[in-house]
């Protein structure tokens, strides 16, 4: 056992240390300034980052490398395995400026959209809605049947995140055989429709996605049950290492105010009732941090790792929130205002329980497993 | 041992619950899209800011149900007899709430008046109190500053006395509403005080010479709170509401009163977000049956907080000490309220995340009442310091 | 609504906290004291009341009226109403000793036996084992069925709390119609049979109920579906108003050992993570005190009761346990100690949970209901 | 990064594995009813007491099964390679920890000595280490008092130097099979001193003039822990172990070396709980679906305890700073366990409470836990003055 990272590995993890500390948290006043001083009646708008500063970034990330990690290096990514992915999504978890590594997975390496994914021309949407629930794909509903030269995909409603993209990648369901595919569809393929596009709670948008009778050729057939189940893992270890760096985030601010926020005679930090919920914050990291990198190695070591990775997320998530949570509670009246980033996260936190598995089903598959196979 | 409403407030319970029945609940489907503004009893204030059309359309409906309520005389319910108020019973008004908040149309009954304006004397009564029962006036609440919440000893605004005036200098943060209030309930110390001591209230006009509301915040609760300045504002002694070193007990009792109406609200909204997931649940069987234990878990928690909230409001009908009994109502009910929304968004799914959904919105609303007014952990301070002054004497039942 | 107690109220309420005080609690030093300086290996034996102690409070009970508190006077019971007997209930729950008011159900007021029961010459055990589940009568699987001048029951086995009673007291299901009915059973019919009694966890112990085509007749039958539902939730009121007393005794017990021990140069009671200990405590309490009052006060009214009853028990018992779990916690290693009644209530507590209604079965019975009826 | 065992731990987890299979496993049966007295490696001293014919017969199985596992080299594995022994990793004592506790057997391999003894220097040696490697003596742990648990300054017996002797006087509460050890490990202060300073640790044989073995309480736990009276007991100089004035320390590296083992021992007992559930709910599948999502959430937080503890064992193998980790690893597991006792006896419902069952044994064991060797309030404490001392390093992956 040696728990230490290789020197490949802290290089990465530096690398991606460095450029959120300099390129993105030095931005988050200026993105979280309010900018009126009085403000319309009503929940206040969405924040979107500024569309020059998201360009700007995109160059400096692809710059060191941290852009379409996934995707191997002659195709314009950073070939970079599931332990460096995660090392590198856990710094950017840590800011509140909406900007990350464009996901593309690797098996789109050989798609004819490749180079305009990694260019940024064109934007990829993970369709999987259905999945949502526990995590697997047995909610699957979408159906596809082969037809000469391709296939014909239909789904009735499908709620998708990320609804401004060109490319949706999504599972169905063969019609007769109930076998799953991997599909990639384009946006402009006939019978493909978004609508209802509004906000979410987090900072982000959903649109309602159907597809009529739509018709795709064999090669944009991705995979099978395997490949649509790694594009889920590999979400959860995004998921839960964005999750570990809101709650570093969310920690380390806290440490930081309740050691100089004073009440009623002394600072928060010599309050029991503050230092137990840090502590246990704190336990929580850590069993967390632990998980999420053992799910990541035993991904790049060839086991079996799907299980441990839905775990990872399902608790780092939670984590997640309790941290936000408890930040917020600890910056009082701060805590809910939208200068800070606590309440940023805490939304944003709150919706990522809800993706790749909600708690209650996940736990529910577990445990019907162990209760069968009477072993953990 | 008697757990019955008297007979008048049933016959009050009634009246309301009718109202609900009639006028509220068929709204119901046309408020679900309405507009984030009309929270509480002094929407109007903000709402009329607005230029959007739908909302001068729910203005209107708004006002309609005043009239209503008005004419089934259920205006005016808390309001002292001496003022034309029908002066209800605690236990009386939490009936009220409870009948109200089982519809999610977000009406209040008015005119509420901060229950410390009760204290005006002399002119104060005709140029603060009386606008505020006839609904004409609304107030602020300046309270807590950057770095001062529940602690009276960290408030720094300063009263200094001259002549028969007060000058005021100092920054409040986080009164809602004083963006569009008339007066606001302004407190200060005096100079060279410390802890609860010389802390003072001033009733303070909007456009006093000195008092500036610089900003309104954005929150995750879609509330506004500002931030006010005072520099050399000065104002006359007759503005002080009280006595000149007692604002801070007004403080509390301004809390102590609303604590027990937080806790019946915290109830109403827990009890429709629960059944909302009720309503999902009946769709799907098998759904129903997973999440049916924790369903049954809420609701009886739920039945814990109702019966609490009643006690404490019959205490407070007694005048029997009741700062035990609020912090615990604030507390049970702002944590349960929590755990209620967090379960029902699980049970619904990402697709309640939208931003307009009432269960988002229950959720981005709810996390402030963790702190405003008191945070949890100031309300288990209060109670702690309860039980080690007067041990279990809580038990003792009266 | 008033909320004080009456006259009548404050005087039983003050009746059984001054005997409880007086010839219970003063006893408990003796009753826990360790007799031998060194103790065989093993788990200490099950503890039990001097039998001469117990007749000598059982004679002082009775002549302060309480004793047999749901018969009524005639029969030499004392008559008391659900209110009243929480009341009394709450008060011997303050103590570890094993001492309370005998249960006789008011529908055996006109049964041969009433007497000798009153008197003590016979003892009475509820066999409601297939209760404990869900608190309801779903679960009933013993058998009866009509025969002529009575009943013939039989059942496999049943688990008999007080094993060494002379009658007993359970339902059963009518075979055919299904229907339940209340009986009473003596020990000594042909057919009954009660083996492997062994002790329990808490300080009681347990025996397996067989019936064989057990012959009773017509007057044993004492009644249906809703008397057996009564007992359920008289038995439920027992134990909430119980655990109330336990839930005192622990919090004052607590809040008095905070005060006076000091580490690290402070009380505990100055210590924000036993503050909020005890804060927590209290508020559940609060909670079970009012909702356990108010289902007796329905019961008194004549109105429906069950649920609130059910409800009471379920909050009660689990407030009974982290009460005393909170004690032993606020304590330290005396808490585990069987000199300090503080791990006697944290056993028999835990027992308490599971009796009349588990947590989650009870959980999903009320859920169950809400959401087909949408109303709580 | 690389979580797999070296190839030389790998081996020694596949032995103990094999010898749980082998010989563990199969004794399950025969040991449901087996008398209460068999935990840990010190059963022996205590069961020699009992004329119970039953403890004699479990008595020669598990001496049986210590030669068996000597044979297999699993004897001495903790011990350093200077006394003879294996002197494995820290995290090779928690994979072996965690194959034992899949059987429900309360077998351990031997002989364990009390890590800080290997402090003994000359003669120290032979009287006192040696005898416990061998297995021929067992120790006693004498810190807390009256009224003193985790804060050395509260600790009140006193060690006055006499010329080359001590004497010593106070009052030790609970150090458990004191009644029974050879010895104890005794904890005094000199004269005058205060906090940690002047803390000094004795070894102290059983039979000393002055040192009493007063009685042994009863608990919930079954383990009988003591009281020691010491009275004028005069000891040499030459029984000091380590420095004068630094025996805080020692009772300080003897508490964190232990936590990750019991760490994995509640891991080791959750899991077999959570085993028996699943038995339990393999035969009902209504109940199984009712609690399914309740066993899958324990089984996750067990796959969580599991890695903390693996972590922290690695930790102190780099010879890292691990108190805040052990910390960690102690308030997790027994929280954890007592959850996990406390959802097993919900689902196996009152038939579980009786003494003999396995469920019930592990609720009444489990709760001691929570409090020995450092309670849950004294673990948040040491994890908090590590997060206020070093802020968020601890996640700065090494």
């Amino acid at each position: 056992m040696d728990l230490r990272l290789s020197e490949e590995e802290r290089l990465v993890k530096e690398t991606a240390a460095h450029f959120v500390a300099r390129e993105l948290i030095s931005r988050e006043g200026a993105y979280l300034k309010q900018r009126e001083l009085f403000l319309p009646p009503g929940d206040p708008p969405r924040r979107e980052l500024d569309p020059e500063i998201r360009s700007l970034l995109t160059e400096r990330a692809k710059q060191v490398g941290l852009w379409a990690l996934e995707l191997p290096e002659f195709v314009g990514g950073s070939g970079m395995g599931a332990l460096a992915r995660v090392l590198i999504h856990r710094e950017f978890g840590r800011t509140i400026l909406p900007f990350e590594p464009a996901c593309i997975p690797g098996l789109m390496a050989n798609d004819e959209n490749v180079t305009a994914l990694v260019e940024g021309r064109l934007s990829l949407a993970f369709a999987f809605d259905q999945v949502h629930k526990s995590g697997t794909l047995k909610e699957v509903e979408t159906r596809f049947r082969p037809e000469s030269g391709g296939f014909a995909i239909s789904a009735t409603s499908i709620d998708l995140l990320n609804p401004s993209a060109d490319l949706f990648l999504l599972p169905a369901r063969e019609q007769g055989t109930n076998r799953i595919g991997l599909f990639l569809l384009d946006r402009e393929t006939p019978g493909v429709s978004v609508g209802e596009v509004v906000d979410l709670t987090a900072d982000s948008q959903v649109g309602r996605l159907t597809l009529k009778e739509c018709k795709v050729k064999e090669n944009r057939l991705l995979g099978y049950q395997y490949e649509a189940g790694e594009i889920i893992a590999c979400e959860q270890l995004r998921l839960a290492a964005r999750a570990l760096g809101i709650g570093m985030r969310c920690l380390a601010d806290s440490i930081e105010h309740a050691r100089s926020r004073v009440t009623f005679g002394r600072p928060l930090s010599q309050r029991q009732a503050i230092q137990w919920m840090l502590a246990d914050l704190s336990i929580n990291l850590r069993t967390c941090t632990w998980l999420t990198l053992e799910a990541a190695w035993r991904a790049d070591q060839g086991m079996l790792y799907f299980a441990v990775a839905a775990l990872a997320k399902k608790r780092a998530a939670r984590m997640a929130f309790e941290a936000a949570d408890t930040a917020i509670q600890i910056h009082g009246g701060y805590g809910v205002c939208k200068e800070f980033p606590f309440e940023g996260f805490y939304r944003e936190a709150r919706l990522m329980r809800l993706l790749y598995g909600c708690e209650q089903e996940m736990d529910r598959i577990s445990g019907e497993m162990f209760i069968t196979e009477g072993a953990g | 041992m008697d757990f019955h409403l008297s007979e008048q407030e049933e016959n009050l319970r009634q009246t309301v619950q009718e109202f609900v029945h009639d006028e509220l609940v068929p709204l119901e489907r046309e408020f679900e899209n309405a507009p984030d503004i009309f929270e509480g009893t002094r929407w109007k204030t903000r709402a009329r800011l607005s230029s959007d059309p739908d909302v001068k359309h729910y203005i209107e409906i708004m006002e309609a149900l005043e009239k209503k309520a008005d004419a089934k005389g259920l205006w005016y319910l808390d309001v002292p007899k001496e003022y034309g108020g029908m002066q209800v019973s605690n236990v009386a008004m939490i009936a009220v709430t409870e009948e109200l908040e089982k519809s999610s149309i977000p009406f209040e009954f008015g005119n509420h008046v901060s229950n410390i304006l009760y204290n005006c004397k002399g002119e104060q009564i005709e140029r603060f109190l009386w606008p505020c029962v006839r609904g004409e006036k609304t107030s602020a609440f300046g309270l807590s500053e950057p770095a001062s919440g529940a602690d009276p000893s960290m408030l720094q605004t300063v009263a200094a006395p001259d002549g028969d005036d007060f000058i005021i200098n100092g920054t409040k943060m986080f009164p809602t509403f004083a963006d569009v209030a008339d007066f606001v309930q302004l407190f200060a110390r005096l100079p060279g005080t410390k802890g609860r001591e010389g802390v003072t209230c001033f009733l303070i006009e909007t456009g006093t010479p000195g008092y500036r509301v610089v900003r309104s915040i954005a929150t995750m609760a879609g509330t506004e709170p500002c931030e006010l300045v005072f520099e050399d504002c000065r104002v006359h002694r007759s503005q002080v509401l009280g006595e000149v070193g007692k604002g801070w007990d007004l403080n509390q009792a301004w809390l102590g009163a609303r604590r027990f109406q937080v806790g019946i609200r915290a109830h109403g909204a827990a009890q429709r977000m629960l059944r909302s997931v009720a309503e999902l649940l009946r769709a799907d069987p098998v759904e129903a049956q997973r999440f049916a234990s924790q369903v049954g878990r809420f609701a009886g928690e739920l039945a814990a907080l109702r019966t609490l909230t009643y006690f404490g409001s019959w205490k407070a009908d007694q005048k029997m000490d009741v700062r035990s009994e609020a912090a615990n109502v604030k507390l049970f009910a702002t944590e349960l309220l929590h755990h209620v929304i967090d379960f029902a968004l699980e049970v619904a799914g990402p697709s309640a995340m939208r931003k307009t959904h009432a269960m988002a919105r229950a959720f981005r609303h709810a996390r402030s009442n963790r702190i405003i007014e008191g945070p949890s952990e100031i309300q288990r301070h209060i109670i702690q310091r309860a039980l080690f002054r007067e041990g279990i004497t809580f038990l003792e039942l009266p």
